[in-house]
């Protein structure tokens, strides 16, 4: 599905990867690995368009996706080191909202359940300005609950997370790819995907 | 879970923006009462004859209200590029228009209604007559969505500047001067005894003009600043 | 015999008191209101040069009065909440306030009537007019501050600081009548001799003493209700008669 | 690795702001800009009539100077506040007073002194006399520090509330009134032919109480801020 | 030095800890341990003086901390969940100038010398906004270099760090305890400290 050949990137007067090619099929998943400030971030950013690259195509399903554009954009869905969560509102909102701006209605008995897997019990409707870091971070992940993007771009999902929660995440990652997901992301901290090939890329 | 239509998506985002600011109840009266401070401010400055504060009145307020929406501007896409959520926006795969419509539309509720709500008081403070007063606010009613919208575009362009709150007064000061000569001028016909309609159909075109290709210039503009 | 203040300054002992205190202030500000507005409005002979227009003076006085007190009353408790660190003097500054920008708006709104009769405008900007509007937005300040930090002890402090921050407007407003030349008049209540007709005195007094006594009960009210919703987690609230 | 003396700390915050301002080269010319334009936006709104342009210019100006510099506050302690860089400062081992007023010190220099620079050249747009200008630069050089002093009060105590420039402009407008009145005062006595020491005199022990209290509420407001 | 006593904190209705009593001497390290929420940061703030406590009393040397103030700030240094960093400026001034506040004068040379031991080589003088999110946690780690304070409280020192740099973080914390030093500290992450006994905290 996701197809990406010969890509390069650079910051500055720095030249972070080239000739970078590599393809995404259902079920896949693959981990972007590399030491601090090697580019992961900067790849992933520009799968999702905000950085263009120097040279090279991204193409899904064939079709470059700086055509499909917003068609893309809702077959994919990236959290990145923002959690992209509002301060003022409460967990549940902040849910909700998201959902819409994606395109969905959610109901809040099921905004609710997805909370409550993510372990968000009881705060829901705490203003999450004053939740901890990595409730924060459970919040804006809960957004992988309610969404049916095909494409998962993950950068540091784990970042604050407690055990309990990476095993979690490793969970939905296994659902996702089971139902025909694709998973990119990157992870300095292990993270185990039962059952899963993982498939890795170096940057250097 | 189903498709949200355009329509409700864009009510999304205005009742989303709208509950925001009633979070923070102090919001929506802050703007407010910039708006009645630097109008009570004029007159300390300027001295306590009323003929000439007569004089001034419509342009002190429209500049006053010019001020309120920029001071409030530098809030309208910020909030939103720093906590991420504007990332999340821009890979909405929904017009980006639509979304900053809805942001333009309760901006405009929140920092401009009430400014034209308040204008016969202040008004009156001033001692102006009743016909310029309705004069007045008409042409704020028509005037300050052509505030927010413009500098909705100022906002964009601005985005993640430090000290973007005076750079952006400095991009969308210009651009609303139009709109102030019009808006002053509307007034200033009607104590005069000649016709408002000209005025007011003018600003009337800006509206409609500013309705048309702003949000889709804001949407250009935000996709350049997240680059 | 000496009197433990800090007993009372306990919320769990304020409560109570406040409860039965109110209604003694409640029902003499309402009668002295009554007596004060008859003396006022019936009694008191017209005016000279103002006629009957000068009998807003019995609202507009007493209110501006109050409205400069309250301000100075609210920034004491304040400090003291900001000091020592005591939870009542906190509550009874945001108690207050509200009850400060009421008697502020009406001088202001008494004010303004008064002025289109005698001044032939509504407003004009001179140095009192502007300071006491200054009060309002200073009140309105610290409510809007205080409002808008959520966690409430934090809210307190910065409002407290705010508030002692603010009161040198105070002498600022009783003072500009005798700074600036100013239309508005200066005072006419003097210690020695005044110029006053005995019953308009007397209906001034009055009227004063009823919105003191307003003011303590609407504080008093104000502050019980804070307390309940502040301490509404504490075991001496849930036993309390009124909450089961 | 040696210890830092009081008065080179205070340096220290001093050049630190002053180049982190000069970082965004924009931030200087900005609150200037908007100095300028708020003031020339003024006979748009007012019309062309000289007399009264000049007799408003005072007022004007420092109406304007005041809403630029409140403009800037917003940017005092928050960028510092969201970045956790307040935080450590909170922490240092020094008076936090000292840091505040170098961080108080250098608003000033990017925001006030470039309009007390730049008021000749606007005042003579108004057609306002050479000894008036004189005085107007002399009320701005004693008002303009206070401002962002008492300023500073109501960014400490906003911070990082959402909406704060709003609610900062209503706490600390009230606060500045007295400046700005004194200091449209001492204009309006030299041109009517009087004595402006008496303004002028009192606008230096405004100066004097707020060098000696400002710093230290700043930083108690910053603490109660911070919890 | 550091002694806590029947300390207890509460955010909003929600009681996070009490009657928490521990006591930590030259050399000693302590792990604050416990799931997301469960106070961590809290606690840690709170011993900075940030949080007041709802009970109980935190000395130093036998002091409370309230009365040492600045005495006590001189010998601490905190390290929170932000970097404090400045975007603008580069990791050379940024270092050079967070020394400053902290009451220290840094050469040039030395700071130089204390970002390129945290791997930040040939980047010291760009300005930080472009590097990488590990790459700025860097630059705020580099204080620990360039500090005299005995007492370290570190708030998820690890995050967004890679392997590398976790390594050399247990490495300078073990220099940190033979040199008499003090370490607390919260992590989601293994931290290995050479030859150190690990002390550990759990919140619930
Ligand atoms: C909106 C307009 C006005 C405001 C804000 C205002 C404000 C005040 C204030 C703050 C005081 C208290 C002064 C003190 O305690 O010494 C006061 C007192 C008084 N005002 Fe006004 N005033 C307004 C209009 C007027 C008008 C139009 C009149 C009548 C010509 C008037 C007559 C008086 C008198 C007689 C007093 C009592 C002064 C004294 O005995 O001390 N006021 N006003
Ligand atoms: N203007 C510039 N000049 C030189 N180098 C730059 C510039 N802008 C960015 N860089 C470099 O580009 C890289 C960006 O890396 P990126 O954020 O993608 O790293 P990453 O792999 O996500 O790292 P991390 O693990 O720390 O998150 C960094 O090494 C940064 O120093
Ligand atoms: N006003 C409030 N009402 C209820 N709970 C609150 C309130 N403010 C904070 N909390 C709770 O207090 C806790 C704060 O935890 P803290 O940030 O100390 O956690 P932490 O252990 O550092 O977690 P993490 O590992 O995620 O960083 C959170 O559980 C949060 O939900
Ligand atoms: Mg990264
Ligand atoms: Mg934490």
């Amino acid at each position: 599905m996701l197809e990406v050949s010969n890509l390069a990137c650079s910051r500055g007067d720095h030249r972070l990867f080239s000739g970078l090619c590599f393809a995404l099929s259902p079920g896949q998943i693959m981990q972007v690995q590399g030491a601090n400030g090697s580019g992961k971030t900067s790849l992933l950013r520009t799968l999702c368009g905000f950085i263009s690259p120097d040279e090279g195509c991204i193409s899904w399903g064939g079709t470059d996706v700086r055509e499909l554009a917003e068609d893309y954009f809702a077959q994919m869905m990236y959290l990145g080191h923002l959690n992209a969560i509002k301060d003022e509102l409460s967990a549940l909102e902040n849910l909700r909202i998201s959902a819409g701006l994606s395109g969905m209605e959610l109901s809040e008995a099921d905004a609710i359940a997805a909370l409550r897997r993510m372990g968000i019990k009881g705060r829901e409707r705490l203003p999450t300005k004053v939740l901890s870091q990595g409730q924060r971070r459970r919040v804006s992940l809960a957004r992988l609950l309610v969404n049916d993007a095909r494409l998962w771009v993950l950068d540091e999902p784990l970042a604050a997370l407690d055990v309990g929660a990476v095993a979690l995440i490793g969970e939905l990652i296994r659902e996702h790819l089971a139902g025909g997901g694709m998973v990119i992301f990157t992870t300095h901290q292990p993270l185990v995907v039962a059952g899963m090939e993982m498939r890795s890329l170096s940057l250097s | 879970m189903k498709k949200l239509s355009l329509f409700s998506l864009l009510l999304l985002v205005i009742r989303r923006d709208l509950v925001l600011a009633m979070r923070r109840r102090a919001d929506v009266l802050t703007t407010l009462f910039f708006f009645v401070m630097v109008v009570s401010l004029f007159p300390l400055g300027v001295g306590p004859e009323m003929d000439m504060l007569r004089k001034m009145a419509p342009g002190v307020l429209w500049v006053a209200a010019l001020l309120a929406s920029m001071l409030s501007l530098g809030r309208l896409f910020s909030a939103d590029y720093l906590d991420g959520t504007l990332e999340q926006m821009l890979l909405a795969p929904q017009s980006l228009s639509v979304l900053v419509l809805g942001k333009m539309a309760s901006h405009w509720m929140v920092s401009g209604l009430p400014l034209v709500l308040m204008t016969p008081v202040l008004g009156l403070q001033f001692d102006m007559s009743v016909e310029a007063i309705g004069v007045l606010m008409l042409s704020l009613l028509l005037g300050t969505p052509i505030l927010s919208m413009v500098g909705a575009i100022g906002a964009a362009l601005t985005l993640g500047l430090r000290g973007g709150g005076v750079l952006l007064s400095l991009l969308v000061l210009p651009l609303c001067i139009p709109v102030l000569i019009f808006g002053t001028g509307a007034v200033q016909a009607v104590t005069s005894g000649l016709n408002v309609s000209s005025h007011l159909s003018l600003m009337g075109a800006l509206l409609v003009l500013a309705l048309a290709f702003t949000p889709w210039v804001t949407a250009q503009a935000l996709r350049i600043s997240m680059e | 015999m000496a009197i433990n203040w800090f007993k009372y300054s306990a919320p769990t002992t304020f409560y109570p008191l406040a409860g039965k205190l109110i209604p003694w202030f409640a029902i003499s500000s309402a009668i002295l209101f009554a007596v004060g507005l008859y003396i006022g409005f019936v009694v008191a002979p017209s005016d000279a040069t103002q006629g009957e227009f000068y009998r807003i003076i019995f609202i507009h006085v007493p209110s501006s009065i109050i409205s400069m007190f309250l301000y100075l009353i609210m920034a004491g408790y304040a400090a003291l909440g900001l000091i020592f660190n005591t939870r009542l003097s906190s509550m009874m500054a945001s108690a207050i306030a509200p009850t400060g920008a009421l008697f502020a708006f009406i001088s202001l709104w008494t004010g303004a009537l008064w002025g289109k009769p005698m001044w032939g405008a509504w407003w004009v900007w001179d140095a009192r007019l502007t300071s006491e509007l200054i009060l309002l937005f200073l009140y309105l300040g610290f409510i809007a501050l205080h409002a808008s930090i959520d966690d409430p002890r934090r809210a307190d402090r910065a409002a407290a600081l705010l508030a002692i921050v603010g009161s040198v407007n105070v002498p600022i407003i009783y003072f500009s009548v005798k700074w600036w030349n100013t239309l508005h008049q200066g005072s006419t209540i003097k210690y020695s001799g005044t110029s006053m007709h005995i019953a308009m005195q007397q209906a001034m007094f009055t009227m004063l003493a009823a919105c003191w006594l307003y003011a303590i009960a609407i504080a008093l009210m104000r502050v019980r209700s804070i307390i309940l919703e502040r301490e509404k987690n504490t075991k001496w609230i849930t036993e309390l008669a009124e909450v089961k």
